[in-house]
């Protein structure tokens, strides 16, 4: 039993590694030095205390939006709008402390509400759309996303513009989520993700509310004859998983982005979906994962920056990694695979 | 002053560039980029880039570029001047350069480069408000830039001054990649009437260009006027191009750089410094007694005694 | 009589669970070999293994004498090998035309021959006396007519060697009649069958042979002209299970449920009620008898509050039930184990602890801050405690419960719903698929619930079982009312008329 | 409005529907095996560029097309071996491709054309128009003067139809994608299914892809796949996983998408961020109106393992 358990570390890890090889493989292949780049990428992740700061600030988002893709989940709700939702709550959390100004440290908090409200709202509509009529949420996502983006689009280019460019003003500084330590971008958005991940995993596993939204998530036939209410809990599901991508907006855009600009927070929903599913629907690993996501982001930047590789190499090792990483992993459930494993420790065992 | 002249001799420039679309794109990064290589080429510099980027890695690939002793950051867009003022924060030795910056945003090591986007925009309007003769012409914008919707207004304003009866249809693509949208707005106009387009939005122009060669058929009746690079002749509906010369207000900036000069300085590009011109005609399209009238009205402009 | 199969010391590993161990198994040709074995002991692994379903981590298999490997149901297919499965494995979207010829492969062309398919499984349908509505949707129709689908879907693709994993659970005694002459005609074709059936008078009925398994491994084979129930249930649970009766009463006690008049999707004839009006009292237990599928799935709904009548009146102690959920109905002490287990009463993905305690998380046994805290350590010790009681066999308390066999699943779902204590037990098919140990403790314990007070509506297909434990007896035919009957000297032959309509 | 400009939106819509048509089918042969793939704008952008690259080479659009979906399918045996004989998470796979194609795509194009200041431009295909037929007043532009590829999906719409309804390995197909342990008892082979699924899937959508720079625009640039990917996702869904159903989701879109364009062009007193909004607005409130219940094949989405119970 601890053989296997070790195995299902050991063989992610070691896919891992076979990814990194491929890639550099390819970084040989275009005439560059494989160590090197490897030496760019660690540098550029972990390299210095700013490197480390960076790499922790991205994976903040990343949090949110794995977090809110594991809430949702979790509860049968395949929310595919973290990235609407991320950006309503963006789009909240300026418009409030734009319009309020600078008026001290509480505007940030009531930002964050805002964003968090909004963001609730952005998941609650589909949600709406779900259990009245009964529509597909992948597809309502979806399209909420593009609005959201859209919408987006309007404020930085008209409603809330600012200047000569496409974005909105800055947040007023009074109002910017502070950093925990002065010289670094860290802000305490992060003490919040990794909080916020402790409580859904308390509360998915330790509460009896937890129990039960996971119960519907399996089986919701099953819940509503044993009297939970499954609607309710859906839509439960896709406000709450809403207003965490919305918490996760405000929070970047507070404390790290600081204003709306077009292709911000591209990407963030679905980065979310894939590294909570890759976490299995854990919360706690699934900030583990958003924090690998983030040293993989950083650490390949610098190795381009450092090898002068195209971005779409770049970008080719980072989706080889998350293949390999992930194939590793499944891998592990394969009866065949399982069987040659077991085999493997019963000869050495038997030697 | 003696001992250092030689070490700056031997000392080799290194400048980078960033992109949010891709150097390859066929506009506004194809044109960034060549320009960089241009310039660097004729000071001796060495050159990276790093395109097709996120928002977020912004930050980030400067970063990365400043640590690896990089001389100059070459940001072609105002939508990096955020993430440029904080890197440029950090790195005080390290130049920055940013195309289509705002007047306010130079530090002692921000500059901006700043084309004249309503002299372009003028000059379109210029060729536009002659070549038309529906009395509709068009306008393709990629994002709701400033340089854009200037662009925008002074192509409206100078096709007035020349016909005051005529009509601008325009939109925005919300794409600077989404060819295939380029077409089908461009399809729009053209059934609105539009035969003298322009556009501002990369590789959407060529779909916009490709549409009007569809529409066109064999005779050439609807024309389009291309930019940033003199593009004559990629498709037969092309007339001129407005050229903006990048390269020549890059070079000015590593120039600056070498000579320690960096900083605090808006370059403008422009007809009077020859940043901004136009480009060929296409004779056939074209007759060499409108040429001469569009020259004329460049004149004016310069003088700015145009529309007055 | 020649050999036909020969399964050698086959084994069968889940993780470090040997489901089977080392087993040696053979039929003849032509003969009904049986499979007995307690829930759990291994018949479907093995079977499964049979037809590539399962790959087994050990043994070899012997068709006519020569290996084969099965590596795929496929196949199995191919080989000649049907099976009837006990978990049914039926496509819910589809009708049961498009179920019955699925994979079919024995007539060429790319279209499907509507007119030429169907005639011809009505014909064996009619010849089998399987009825059946081939146009209907299978979420549509009933478990018990989704098991006849299943049957006829072996027997339309015409295997040499058929199983037939638990085929009787969920018919009437007039089907299984219809499947006895079944298995007689196809023995008489000269094929072969693995039957697996926990009732005991069907098995010596049918077997040539008998095959016994208990925890995995192969305890003895037997001729069934040789032995007899007794033999056969010692053999399998390893000690004597001595038949009972019970004792019936009669309650004048107030009524804990009550229907008036209550209408559902009255024009179905086989998912609807008209005009029913009934009660359970309390201390009794009321039989529901009836082919299944004559509205009993929908009078479940009914009275736990999973859906709402459309006319009619339900009072529920007393008070009138407007709009209800089922949460409201296990508010007021309602428990039910529903027709089911797997789609209805579990949840497949969770673990055997957790669909123990399903109900009762917000208890204040199980945690502290109104919900806020679950006291693990406490559920663990009751989870536990409740697989002793009730004779659970998993691997652990955290197995996910879908791995476990049938029978141990209903366990678990009898556990949860008796341990609250109700004042209402609404059990459909409360021992489908039970073995006769878990059965007989089922049944002791709903008449346990009854003798302390609690209303039982009892809904079976299987006629004995009504007969048995029920204090009085309804019948139901096409969503209505037949006639009520004492539970005591029931009058069967009447019974069973009005069962058929008449 | 006039009849011109009426013909002229529908044309744009039917031109805009067709690569979404192509893309949506190829999801729907997915799903319809169990398979959801949110990797079709991946498949798309590796489809594009190989068409376009063939296409420029060889002069040949008809066979940009081919070896366009050919490269589809090469990028979607990546997700068909990890989901299916890994029986991986299919969104994350889906995911990865999204970000390996386009990468790869693009890498591709810079290695052959390097940088310039334009973009290397193909021949397109040759619109045939239907003899006859095309001079239907009205229709006949709409329906009978297209390329080859417009008819080609249109059959394509009919024979799925077709085969999903009326025949044997359609029947024995959608078995798979609803209850893949029922269709391996009855002796179907799931796991080939599965892999049939992922080359018409990447086939399809590759040729989607390939529609683009081979019949749309003569140009290959990156991104030019542009989201298409997903609407086809959500057009799967709206047409309720069937072959009309799809159909008929792609036209409302590309409809819905060619009076944007207009209402965009016609007016500029709204940001055109809310005429932008139109198609996804409006999909929305179509779905809102006639509500779906149905959750498309029941085993989608769900890794198969045989020994599972
Ligand atoms: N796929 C599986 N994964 C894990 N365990 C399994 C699996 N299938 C069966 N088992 C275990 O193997 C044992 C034997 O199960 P099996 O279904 O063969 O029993 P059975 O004799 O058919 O019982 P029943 O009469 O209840 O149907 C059980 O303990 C069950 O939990
Ligand atoms: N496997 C089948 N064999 C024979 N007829 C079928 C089969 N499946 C469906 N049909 C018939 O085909 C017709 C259309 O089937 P269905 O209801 O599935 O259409 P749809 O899914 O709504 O639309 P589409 O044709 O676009 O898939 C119906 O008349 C139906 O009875
Ligand atoms: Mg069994
Ligand atoms: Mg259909």
């Amino acid at each position: 039993m601890q053989k296997t358990k070790t195995l299902n570390v050991l063989i992610p890890v070691l896919s891992i590694l076979l990814a990194f090889f491929i890639g550099m493989l390819i970084i040989l292949a275009l005439g560059k030095n494989p160590i090197e780049a490897i030496g760019y990428l660690m540098k550029g992740a972990f390299g210095s205390k700013t490197n480390l700061a960076n790499t922790v600030v991205r994976s903040m988002p990343l949090i949110f939006t794995g977090l809110c893709t594991c809430f949702a989940y979790r509860c049968g709700v395949f929310n595919l709008g973290g990235e609407g939702q991320f950006l309503a709550g963006a789009m909240a959390a300026i418009t409030v402390s734009l319009l309020i100004g600078h008026e001290g440290w509480w505007v940030s908090i009531v930002a964050v509400l805002a964003g968090t409200v909004a963001g609730g709202i952005w998941g609650l509509l589909p949600g709406i759309l779900k259990t009245w009529r009964g529509i597909n949420e992948m597809i309502t996502t979806i399209m909420f996303n593009y609005v959201a983006t859209l919408f987006m689009g309007y404020l930085y280019t008209t409603a809330l513009r600012e200047g000569s460019v496409p974005q909105t003003a800055p947040v007023p500084d009074a109002t910017k989520i502070g950093r925990i330590f002065p010289d670094l971008r860290i802000t305490w958005g992060i003490v919040i993700a990794i909080v916020l991940g402790i409580a859904i995993w308390y509360f998915l596993f330790y509460t009896s509310k937890g129990f039960q939204l996971r119960a519907v998530g399996f089986n919701p036939v099953a819940s509503s004859y044993n009297g939970l209410s499954v609607k309710k809990y859906m839509l439960t599901a896709f406000i709450v998983s809403g207003a965490i991508a919305g918490l996760g907006g405000a929070a970047d855009v507070l404390g790290t982005q600081f204003r709306l600009i077009s292709g911000y927070g591209g990407g963030y929903g679905f980065d979310g979906v894939a590294l909570a599913l890759i976490a299995q629907l854990h919360p706690l690993a699934t900030v583990a994962v958003a924090y690998f996501f983030a040293v993989l982001r950083v650490g390949s930047t610098t190795m381009q920056v450092g090898t002068g590789v195209p971005t779409s190499v770049i970008d080719i090792i980072q989706a080889l990694v998350i293949i390999f990483a992930v194939a590793g992993s499944s891998m592990m459930y394969l009866p065949k695979v399982r069987k040659f494993v077991t085999n493997l420790f019963e000869r050495k065992e038997a030697k | 002053a003696k001992t250092e002249a030689p070490a700056a001799a031997e000392k080799t420039f290194k400048v980078a560039m960033i992109c949010d679309s891709s150097i390859s794109d066929g506009g506004w990064g194809a044109a960034c980029y060549n320009g960089m290589t241009a310039a660097a080429e004729s000071r001796g510099w060495e050159t990276a880039y790093t395109d097709a980027i996120d928002q977020s890695a912004y930050a980030d690939t400067m970063i990365s570029y400043c640590d690896l002793g990089y001389d100059m950051i070459f940001a072609p867009g105002n939508q990096y001047s955020d993430a440029v003022k904080q890197v440029a924060a950090d790195y005080p030795n390290v130049a920055f350069a940013v195309l289509n910056g705002s007047i306010e945003l130079p530090t002692a090591n921000i500059m901006s480069i700043l084309p004249n986007a309503q002299q372009i925009g003028s000059i379109a309007g210029i060729i536009a408000g002659l070549m038309s003769k529906s009395g509709v012409i068009g306008f393709i914008g990629g994002m709701e830039l400033d340089t854009t919707k200037a662009k925008l207004a002074q192509f409206t304003a100078a096709a007035q001054v020349i016909n005051p009866d005529i009509k601008v249809v325009s939109a925005y693509a919300g794409s600077f990649s989404d060819t295939a949208k380029g077409m089908e707005l461009a399809a729009s106009m053209i059934n609105e009437g539009a035969d003298v387009f322009f556009g501002d939005a990369s590789a959407v122009d060529s779909g916009a260009r490709q549409a009007i060669d569809q529409a066109n058929g064999d005779t050439v009746k609807i024309y389009d006027i291309g930019q940033p690079a003199d593009i004559l002749g990629q498709n037969p509906c092309i007339v001129s191009s407005v050229v903006t010369d990048n390269a020549r207000m890059i070079a000015i900036c590593l120039e600056k750089v070498e000579t320690g000069s960096f900083g605090n300085e808006v370059v403008f590009g422009s007809l009077e410094n020859g940043a901004v011109f136009l480009g060929k005609f296409n004779d056939e399209l074209m007759s060499a007694d409108l040429q001469a009238q569009v020259a004329e009205y460049i004149k004016q402009l310069q003088d700015g005694t145009f529309g007055k | 009589m020649s050999e036909i199969l020969r399964m050698e010391h086959i084994s069968k590993q889940f993780g470090d669970f040997y489901a089977n161990k080392d087993i040696n198994f053979d039929v003849q040709q032509g003969e009904v070999h049986t499979l007995l074995g307690e829930n759990g002991a291994g018949k479907s692994t093995l079977m499964n293994v049979l037809i590539g379903l399962y790959q087994p981590t050990e043994g070899s298999i012997y068709l006519r004498g020569k290996k084969v490997e099965i590596d795929s149901p496929a196949e199995a297919v191919r080989l000649g090998i049907g099976m009837v499965h006990q978990h049914f494995m039926l496509v819910e979207a589809m009708t049961v035309f498009q179920n019955i010829i699925l994979g079919d492969r024995r007539y060429k062309g790319i279209f499907i021959d509507h007119a030429a398919r169907r005639k011809e499984i009505l014909e064996l349908s009619w010849r089998y006396g399987l009825n059946i509505d081939l146009e209907a949707k299978i979420t549509d129709i009933s478990v018990g007519a989704q098991q006849r689908v299943e049957i006829l879907k072996a027997l339309y693709r015409g295997a040499e060697l058929l199983i037939l994993d638990e085929p009787t659970a969920a018919l009437t005694d007039i089907e299984v009649e219809g499947l006895y002459s079944v298995i007689d005609k196809l023995k008489s074709e000269g094929k072969s069958i693995v039957f697996i059936s926990h009732k005991m008078r069907e098995v010596l009925h049918v077997s040539d042979r008998v095959t016994i398994l208990r925890a995995g491994k192969t305890i003895k084979t037997l001729l069934a002209s040789e032995t007899d129930g007794k033999e056969l249930a010692n053999l399998m649970i390893g000690r004597d299970l001595v038949e009972c009766e019970y004792e019936k009463k009669e309650s004048e006690q107030e009524p804990v449920i009550e229907l008036r008049n209550v209408d559902y999707n009255k024009t179905s004839k086989h998912n609807g009620l008209n005009g029913v009006s009934l009660m359970v009292r309390k201390g009794e237990i009321l039989g529901i008898a009836g082919v299944d599928g004559n509205g009993q799935s929908q009078l479940s709904q009914i009275v736990t509050g999973v859906t709402m009548a459309e006319a009619g009146e339900v009072v529920l102690k007393g008070c009138k039930v407007n709009h209800v959920t089922a949460a409201d109905f296990i508010e007021k002490n309602v428990s039910h184990i529903p027709e089911d287990r797997n789609r209805m009463g579990l949840v497949g993905n969770m673990t055997v602890e957790e669909n123990l305690l399903l109900k009762s998380t917000q208890d204040c046994a199980f945690c502290d801050l109104n919900g806020w805290h679950l006291k693990k350590k406490a559920m663990r010790t009751y989870s536990e405690s409740m697989r002793v009681k009730y004779d659970i066999r998993c691997q652990g308390m955290d197995q996910e419960i879908r791995s476990l066999s049938g029978g141990n699943q209903q366990k678990v779902i009898l556990a949860r719903e008796l341990e609250a204590k109700p004042d209402l037990l609404v059990a459909v098919h409360p021992t489908r698929g039970l073995d006769i140990g878990a059965t007989r403790y089922v049944r002791d314990n709903m008449i346990a619930a009854r003798d302390a007070g609690c209303a039982v509506l009892l809904i079976s297909a299987d006629f004995d079982e009504v007969l048995q434990l029920s204090d009085r007896i309804i019948v139901m035919f096409e969503g209505k009312v037949m006639g009520e009957y004492s539970g005591k000297n029931p009058p069967i032959s009447t019974i069973s008329l009005a069962m058929a309509g008449k | 409005m006039d009849w011109n400009t009426i013909a002229e939106v529908l044309t744009s819509a039917v031109r805009m529907a067709t690569p979404l048509l192509f893309v949506a089918l190829a999801e729907l042969y997915s799903e319809r095996a169990g398979l959801v793939n949110i990797g079709l704008d991946g498949i798309m952008a590796f489809g594009s560029l190989v068409g376009f690259l063939v296409c420029f080479w060889t002069g040949s659009p008809f066979l940009g097309v081919i070896c366009g979906a050919l490269g589809g399918v090469l990028v979607n045996m990546v997700y068909a071996f990890c989901t299916v004989t890994l029986a991986g998470q299919q969104i994350v796979y889906g995911m990865a491709l999204n970000i390996f194609a386009p990468a790869l795509a693009s890498f591709i194009y810079r290695v052959v054309f390097g940088v310039s200041s334009t973009l290397a431009q193909a021949t397109l295909m040759k619109t045939v128009s239907i003899p006859v037929l095309k001079d239907i007043p009205f229709l006949g532009k709409l329906l009978f003067d297209q390329t080859p590829m417009v008819y080609a999906v249109y059959l394509l719409v009919v024979v799925t139809m077709i085969y999903f309804n009326r025949t044997k390995s359609g029947l024995n197909y959608k078995a798979v994608g609803e209850y893949p342990k029922a269709a391996e008892t009855m002796g179907i082979n799931v796991i080939r299914t599965k892999y049939i699924a992922s080359i018409i899937c990447g086939f399809l959508a590759g040729m989607g892809g390939a529609y683009l720079t081979t019949c749309y625009v003569n140009t290959y640039s990156d991104g030019i796949v542009a989201g298409r990917g997903f609407i086809a996702l959500a057009a799967v869904i709206f047409g309720r996983w069937s072959g009309s159903g799809v159909l008929m989701a792609c036209l409302l879109f590309g409809l819905f998408d060619a009076m944007q364009l207009r209402l965009q062009v016609g007016t500029d007193l709204l940001p055109y961020q809310l005429f932008q909004m139109i198609p996804y607005v409006m999909t929305l409130i179509a779905l809102t109106i006639f509500g779906s219940k149905i959750a498309g094949p029941k085993s989608k989405g769900k890794p198969y393992y045989r020994e599972e119970r």
